[in-house]
């Protein structure tokens, strides 16, 4: 151990892990740019460019640090096409193969050689002399750019990192997703800018009026994340010319040659703009994040490496093989269901379905031209003169026709071609399908269309008439549209528009047919009654979606513990349902169903309608009941179908299984993979015993930028999102795709609980500086899943939901939602809780863990209560209740003219099990440069008091929590490395997910590593504790609970992974055995507690 | 219902029984099978039985999509055709002997006990063995095969065929007609391209149902492998009377190559020279039950309610318009005379000629109600009914009746046999 | 020549048997069957043996074209399906046993020799013969089909299917493929049947044959007729060694039917109401021999010289553009890119999808010279040969190499389909 403590021998290591990157970005910084050179060479690879413009063909910049962009033309494949970097001395340029020769096709898989290099000679995979040097890049979006470099393809050596100046920008500047959004509405002018600013607020399901943003200081000292906007900011001078990048977007490479020069110096001009942006950014960087673990971790993030195999070719081909039978399956399900619906055209079935009796039904008369009047004279004069002639009675066998018969022209042939001719009257262009329903014709292609195909082959489950073909019932009620508010179902029993309409309507509602409808339901219902309260999966969602719910619902929440005087109006603002205009407007009650309705401006006879229930509120219009939200109600058996028997129930199976492959696949096949050939791989691979010579091997790099959130949460949009295989999800194995080389194992842990126990260790340290010292930190700590007496299970079993279901509600609680949100979920995870009940829930729970709001006055509340000499019920700590601070507010105003006194001081939580972790986060969220607590790193300028004031609070709660995960992150990656330097153990970074992380690490190396990742955990929360002034830790969260040695990534080392796409599971089909996962304890007996080698 | 309380029958009613029954009597009426209980009953058990002109048909469409489909999938699939008895194959199994032969032994007189069963035994040798499946044809035809594909793997050798397996009753066997590809790969891709064929047949299957998820594919437990097989995989149906097997896929190893070759490995040795034996995995199917698992798969009763609001069982066979034994029916509406007949003949011609199979309705004479007529093409499959009627003479105009839909279109007879080949091809593609 | 000299085999150069011996050669190599003497003496013979990719599909294609030609003719022939075995025929014939159950019965010592004997006879009694020919299935459908033809002759059954007949050698059966036409009139007509069958039928044959007039037909002398039958024709085929018949047509009377429904004459009784019992005309025909005779009669030898003018011998088959199994050979000229391996790919698949048969001639990855490809193409009968070469990749243009005229054309990728399934579906309509 090096240093005084444990903080000085992170930085140690961190200064000693960084200093070489540090030293070239400090001399990219102060360099005195060599000028742009005015022609570019038209050559393949790359070009070096002398300070008065001559060129030099070279086969790398063989140059400590860089600035780097990469354009790639992406209409003609993934292939890099060109690439421009400057160092402090020099310019360069590199051509693509592609760019420079023409040929009518190229390979579609992509080589090495394909790539850019930056360390290695041609066709060769070693740097000169062997050694492999440190080397700096730099970019803007620099993950992009990395994943076109040939060296960061091979498994081992590189020693190139990477600084990319976007993320950079968000950890001195960025913004939240709510602030972007009124960022760009701020920028796009006043009058667009609200409208944008309108629709995100509708778009969040919020019909109320947004909330007042007071302050926009924070404006002009932030910008959204593209480099313009980031150059913008921090050189600014004239704006960056962004258009002939559209080239490379939609144009073809015969373009991109046309226009060389010009492209060419556009990307130079990105290159000098991001350099610029570089130097400004850094010492703002350095100030802001001053922890030397912080820049380390940057730098090791940027380079994760995703092991892939001739699996992975596989599982893409399988997954989309699987999804297009579903889909083709569902398709034949839904126009097995049109077919069938046609038959109730026959005697106007259809006016008794419950379901289909408002569909289109209209059918066309045939067409055919009018004949002139003598023409059909004339037709007619024929047609009486023609004979009919009765069949002859059948006589006994006729025998064969002679051989003069069958030698000349066949009678009945010329019969059928003669009557062929009438074709001259039918009109040029024929009807479509003009015996069939006018809804089913829509369903069904012209036949003149190229790829014309029988029955109603464009149907589609998001269509409307869809979940009535389907007969789609909620609690037994048949569904039914109405343009103003969407989705809904008819409840027979309405009296008090039954006469009126009758006669005039065209369509009249089969009411006793919707009755015998909901008859049947509560008779089979009778037998089974569906259990309402199983959690469903959908809703597991992962932390950062919570925390997108969080921050969306939070930003649009007001405020009601602020300020006296709004508290009075919140009471106002706060709609219940019975005050929509459209709720209930005739009294027309329905007795025996409650739900969202009955809207009684729906006329329909017979009938109340009730709107399906929103997620985001009951006053939105469901758009189809097939979404995502209402999986779970299909599950349950809330939502079902009716008619059809299999085929409709089929179809919503369906729609679930394709869900994911539905969302993903574009993303998923759109993962660059780079296959190395047998040279390519290190000589421990491919002369390993499973090496086979017919396998493929590769990587993918995926595109992650490393702070990519204000929180400096890493963000990638496959693989940090991709959720765990689901036995009913089609290519949701996706994890588990990636795949180790012979001879690797993947070697990694889940850090338990993170953001639950820094969240803890937080208002522990505030509250008595001892472990423990909090009921929510003695759950953390103490609690176990498997005894019911972790903070979910207390959750659950305190409002009564289930566990799943708490996990969501204490994320978002402590990412610092409010009542409110938990509101909303309730009545989410429960449709038939009603907003009282749910309210009343929410506020237990509330009171339960958050605590109430006390208020400290303020000195001129002081001055204010002393004057007017209000007698004030105070606490021991001074602090009074909210109908304190009411009555004297009142008071105030009361008594004297001035509309409003800012009365209320410092605000607090108290009396909950969670009271003084909110109020030490608040009081970091509240301080003037709020800092992260271990490692110091001080929040985005953009949500600083300074410039916010008092909004954003919710955002600024979460950072604390986050970003303190984030240094959590970067603390163990500095460890890792030091130890597998130290120790020797051969293996590297793969990739982090937020609290996992992953190493790829030489098979005889694993169980070092995996000590070694014990330690890396021990010393980590070691500096959480240190830093936060405690000087021990309980043992229970020392070591991770678990280190996983495995095959691929997967959730858990047993998890087999079956999936429709992946039916026998990863051992059978992949032949990847389940891995170890190992407790503490069994990594010391299997390493004899040493991280030496051969100990 | 009324149902549970009839007399001695007083089962609970089995739905699955019910829709078994309802189908034979269907197939047996609609031509489909030759009628006769211990007919029906071969069918229903998936054996080859006495087929009428319909079952014929769906048969015949049946293999040749199963060919094409198999034949065509890749460019190493290679048709062959073996003999169904063979003299070379070991003791045991079914024998084609010679009645005349047998009787000369037996009636010759002079022999002794022992000499006559020798005899006997020697003539049992000496007659060729049928065979019971195809798999080891294809084997034979593996060495000969390998100068055809320059020696390299892999290829498939494709064969239908009629087989004769034991009924299960001791001394009895029945015919069925099997499909089989024989596929020879490297052992270490064996169980890839046992996967690759599982998927291939699993949607070759589903192409054609009515609904697919009926068919699924299912992993042979190990404990009931044999020796050979390292892994198996069979395409079941889900029949009204449970879950049987249309197809097996096996993962068989190298055993079977050696034993046909009795070990002699320098006859495969491939280009390469690679020192392994070929895998062999092993497709074989029973499409006689595939028929069947058809038919009841597109067997669709629907409630219907007529005129006068009485339930009614509209009963339909909504084949796969690839299979469909006729794709449409001819028929004559009020008052056939010889002129409408006429064109009913021409346009047959005109429909056989373009291979769409039609069926001449027009030739019946007794009157039949439309309704009536529709009943029976429904349970036929058959895809669309062109009504000629005393107004087609004067306009060209026909009434169609689709199947599916129930709805009858008007269309000009110049257009219908475009109509239907467009119809048929565009179904084959896009299902 | 010299052959004549050589050593024993003295006898003066027979050209037919020459030509017989460079057929089957032929054949053996060029895939139609598999090779081995006795393999190809079952073949010469026209009996089922082991068929190759290409004798397969030739053998597909003829029974396609009979079935299509003999069903789609008129309105009123349909299909039918028989088992090939059935319990209920008389004694005598081929029967199959179950070897173990034999066995079992030869293993009773406790049997004396009598019981033995009866023993065993019941056991052959009870074994199911198989059928030497196609007709009795078919007139045990003629009842079951008289309600689907609403009892109105004329009327037919078709029926394609594996026969044992005896090859001769006393105990042994050999297999054949038989086609048959089981054609049911009224008495007065059964005469004029037979002649418009046979006239069809000959026109059928001829209408493949490279030299029609090696196909002919003979009225078979009254004192060849059997008992039954009132007049016979053959249609035979002037094979190297002589004529052989390859389809044999009957007036077979009513005694078939009196026999098979033993005199329940109200089984038939048509709807007038007529008294007579429908006479029976069958056509029956061995495809296997048909196959041979068509290979017979396309197998061209040219002479042709080569570039040293060497005489040179060159073998073409010039099957009918129907029958020929391959139709077209995809090749890849000079250096076999990844990428012309693709687009060979891609154009297969498009061939395949088409329906036309094509042979993945680029996966040989040993270099042939163009000489040797063609020739060998030319042997196998392959239509057209198409080289996809480097030229391609940049212009699209390919070369296709006509069998018949031996001349390249160019042509463009995008054309080619279309022009093969045209010329095809051509050849099949004017010939």
């Amino acid at each position: 151990m090096y240093g005084k403590n444990i903080d000085e021998h992170f930085r140690i290591l961190a200064e000693k892990q960084s200093l070489p990157y540090l030293e070239a970005a400090t001399k990219l910084q102060r360099a005195d740019l060599p000028p742009m050179p005015q022609e570019w060479s038209w050559e393949v690879g790359w070009t070096r460019y002398g300070p008065a413009g001559e060129s030099e063909k070279v086969d790398f910049p063989d140059e400590s640090a860089l600035v780097f962009d990469v354009e790639v033309c992406t209409t003609e494949g993934q292939c890099p096409t060109l690439a421009v970097a400057l160092s402090p001395t020099n310019w360069y340029s590199w051509c693509s193969k592609r760019l420079i020769e023409e040929r009518y096709s190229w390979s579609n898989q992509l080589t090495l050689a394909d790539l850019i290099p930056l360390e290695t000679p041609f066709n060769s995979s070693r740097p000169p002399r062997g050694q492999w040097k440190e080397r700096l890049l730099v970019g803007h979006n620099v993950s992009f750019d990395r994943s076109y470099i040939k060296e960061q393809y091979l498994l081992k050596g590189s020693k190139a990192r990477f600084m990319d100046t976007m993320s950079l920008h968000m950890a001195i500047s960025g913004l939240t997703g709510f602030q972007r959004t009124l960022w760009m509405a701020n920028k796009l002018g006043k009058k667009r800018g609200l409208q944008e600013v309108k629709e995100h607020i509708k778009k969040a399901g919020q019909k109320r009026e947004g909330p007042t943003i007071g302050s926009w200081d924070w404006v002009n000292i932030s910008s959204i994340n593209n480099l313009a906007d980031v150059h913008a900011l921090y050189v600014g001078g004239p704006p960056l010319q962004k258009e002939a990048r559209d080239i490379f977007v939609k144009g073809t490479m015969v373009d991109v040659r046309n226009n060389f020069q010009e492209l060419m110096q556009y990307c130079a001009l990105d290159v000098e703009a991001t350099h610029q942006v570089f130097t400004e950014q850094l010492p703002l960087f350095m100030e802001r994040c001053p922890h030397p673990v912080t820049f380390a971790g940057m730098l090791e993030m940027g380079v994760s490496y995703l092991p892939v195999n001739q699996n992975w070719g596989r599982y893409l081909e399988d997954s989309q093989d699987v999804y297009e039978e579903l889909q083709r399956e569902m398709k034949k399900s839904l126009m097995t269901l049109a077919d069938d619906a046609c038959q109730l055209l026959q005697d106007d079935r259809y006016k008794e379905d419950p379901w289909l009796w408002d569909l289109e039904w209209d059918v066309q008369e045939f067409k055919q031209k009018k004949m002139a009047a003598n023409k059909r004279k004339n037709s007619k004069t024929a047609a009486e003169a023609k004979v009919s002639t009765p069949l002859p009675d059948w006589e006994d066998d006729p025998g064969p026709p002679s051989e003069e018969e069958t030698a000349g022209p066949c009678p009945s042939k010329l019969a059928v071609e003669k009557l062929k001719e009438t074709v001259n009257r039918l009109p040029k262009r024929r009807q479509h399908l003009p015996g069939h329903p006018a809804w089913y014709r829509k369903l069904c292609e012209k036949i003149s269309e190229d790829n014309w195909s029988p029955g109603a082959s464009l149907i589609s489950l998001q269509m409307r008439l869809t979940p009535k073909l389907m007969g789609l019932t909620w609690d037994g009620f048949p569904l039914h549209y109405t343009e103003k508010h969407g989705w809904g179902y008819l409840v027979p029993g309405r009296r008090d528009n039954l006469n009126s309409q009758e006669e005039n309507q065209e369509y009249l509602c089969p009411h006793r047919a919707i009755e015998k409808v909901y008859q049947e339901y509560c008779e089979q219902n009778s037998k089974e009654q569906p259990e309402y309260l199983n959690p469903s999966d959908e809703l597991i969602w992962t932390d950062s979606t919570v925390w997108t719910k969080v921050e969306e619902l939070s930003s649009l929440e007001p405020f009601p513990e602020e300020y006296g005087a709004s508290v009075v109006k919140y009471g106002k603002k706060f709609k219940t349902p019975s005050q929509d205009p459209h709720f209930v407007s005739e009294g027309s009650h329905c007795h025996y169903h409650h739900g969202n309705g009955p809207y009684n401006d729906v006329d329909i006879p017979g009938c109340w309608f009730f709107k399906l229930p929103h997620k985001d509120g009951n006053h939105n219009n469901v758009g189809s009941p097939f979404s995502k939200d209402f999986l779970a109600k299909m599950e349950d058996g809330t939502l079902r179908a009716g008619r059809g028997g299999t085929n409709a129930t089929r179809a919503l199976e369906i729609n679930k299984m394709m869900s994911f492959w539905r969302n993903a696949h574009k993303r998923i096949n759109s993962q660059m993979v780079l296959w190395l050939r047998k040279g390519e791989l290190p000589h421990n691979v491919s002369r390993h015993k499973d090496y086979d010579e017919e396998g493929q091997y590769g990587a993918i790099l995926p595109q992650v930028i490393t702070a990519g959130t204000v929180t400096r949460r890493a963000v990638e949009p496959t693989w940090l999102t991709a959720s765990n295989a689901r036995r009913d999800r089609v290519g949701s194995e996706l994890k588990a795709m990636v795949q180790v080389p012979p001879g690797y194992h993947l070697v990694g842990a889940d850090v338990d609980s993170q953001e639950l126990w820094i969240a803890a260790v937080l208002g522990e340290a505030h509250f008595a500086g001892m472990h423990g010292s909090t009921a929510f930190g003695w759950m953390t700590l103490q609690g176990k899943k498997s005894q019911g007496t972790d903070l979910h299970s207390r959750t659950a079993d305190a409002v009564g939901i289930s566990r799943e279901h708490a996990k969501v509600f204490n994320y978002g609680r402590i990412y610092g939602a409010g009542q409110p949100f938990a509101e909303r979920l309730l009545m989410q995870f429960n449709h038939r809780l009603n907003q009282t009940e749910a309210a009343s829930k929410a506020r237990q729970m509330y009171a339960l863990t958050k605590g109430v709001r006390r208020y400290h006055l303020s000195e001129e509340g002081e001055w204010l209560v002393n004057e007017l000499g209000i007698d004030v019920q105070r606490e021991e700590n001074g602090s009074i209740s909210l109908e304190e601070l009411r009555r004297i507010s009142r008071l105030a105003s009361q008594s004297s003219r001035r509309k409003k006194w800012d009365v209320v001081g410092k605000r607090v939580w108290a009396g909950g099990t969670e009271s003084d972790m909110f109020n030490k986060l608040e009081s970091i969220a509240h301080s003037a440069q709020p800092a992260t607590p271990v490692l110091g790193c001080r929040i985005s300028r953009a949500l600083e008091p300074k410039a916010v004031k008092d909004e954003f609070i919710t955002s600024r709660v979460n950072w604390a929590v986050q970003s303190s995960a984030v240094d959590y992150l970067h603390l163990m990656l500095v460890a890792m490395r030091w130890l597998f330097e130290e120790y020797n153990i051969d293996g590297r970074f793969c990739i982090s997910i937020h609290d996992e992380v992953r190493y790829l690490v030489r098979s005889e190396d694993r169980y070092r590593a995996a000590l070694a990742l014990q330690i890396t955990n021990l010393l980590t929360r070691c500096v959480f504790a240190h830093a936060l002034g405690m000087q021990d830790l309980p043992q229970s969260v020392a070591f991770f609970s678990a280190v996983d040695i495995d095959q691929c990534l997967r959730k858990e080392v047993t998890m087999d992974c079956v999936t429709p796409s992946n039916p026998t599971g990863l051992e059978r089909r992949y032949g990847i055995p389940p891995g170890e996962a190992l407790e503490i304890y069994q990594i010391i007996s299997n390493t004899k507690g040493s991280l030496s080698k051969g100990k | 219902s009324m149902r549970g309380s009839r007399g001695l029958c007083s089962k609970a009613p089995n739905d699955g029984l019910d829709r078994v029954r309802t189908l034979l009597q269907l197939c047996a009426d609609r031509y489909f099978i030759s009628p006769g209980e211990s007919n029906a009953e071969l069918f229903r058990r998936g054996w080859s039985c006495i087929y009428g002109p319909l079952g014929l048909e769906l048969r015949r469409n049946l293999l040749q999509q199963w060919w094409h489909s198999v034949t065509r999938s890749r460019a190493r699939v290679f048709g062959v055709n073996t003999p169904s008895s063979s003299l070379e194959r070991g003791a045991g199994g079914v024998r084609v002997v010679e009645s005349e032969h047998f009787q000369q032994i037996l009636d010759q007189s002079e022999l002794s006990r022992e000499q006559l069963i020798q005899e006997l035994n020697r003539l049992l040798l000496s007659s060729p063995s049928v065979r019971t499946s195809l798999l080891q044809g294809a084997l034979e035809q593996f060495v000969p095969s390998l100068e055809m594909v320059s020696k390299k793997l892999p290829f498939g050798l494709a064969e239908t065929g009629l087989c004769f397996q034991p009924s299960g009753v001791s001394g009895c066997f029945v015919e069925v007609t099997q499909t089989s590809l024989v596929w020879f790969c490297s052992p270490r891709t064996s169980s890839q391209w046992l996967d690759h064929w599982v998927r291939h047949r699993l949607k070759w299957w589903r192409k054609f149902a009515l609904s697919p998820s009926d068919f699924s594919s299912i992993e042979v437990p190990e404990n009931e492998l044999e020796e050979t097989e390292s892994r198996g995989v069979k395409i079941l149906y889900n029949f009204p009377w449970g879950l049987e097997s249309l197809e097996t896929l096996w993962c068989r190893g190298d055993t079977d190559l050696l034993q046909t070759y009795k070990g002699v490995r320098t006859k495969w040795q491939s280009r390469g020279g690679q020192k392994s034996v070929p895998n062999v995995v092993s497709v074989s199917g029973n499409i006689d039950r595939g028929m069947l698992a058809f038919l009841s798969n597109s067997l669709q009763e629907l409630r219907g309610e007529d005129g006068k609001k009485k339930l009614q069982q509209r009963k339909v066979l909504k084949l796969h318009p690839v299979l469909a034994p006729v794709k449409v029916a001819l028929d004559i509406g009020k008052g056939a005379t010889v002129e409408l007949r006429q064109v009913c003949e021409g346009l047959l011609q005109e429909f056989l000629e373009a291979k769409i199979s039609a069926w001449p309705g027009y030739l019946e004479t007794q009157p039949t109600s439309l309704q009536h007529l529709n009943a029976k093409y429904d349970e036929m499959g058959v895809l669309f009914t062109v009504l000629i009627s005393e107004n087609t003479l004067e306009s060209g105009l026909l009434q169609v009746r689709n199947r599916d839909t129930t709805i009858r279109e008007t269309m000009h007879i110049s257009e219908i046999k475009n109509f239907l080949s467009k119809y048929i091809s565009a179904a084959d593609k896009f299902s």
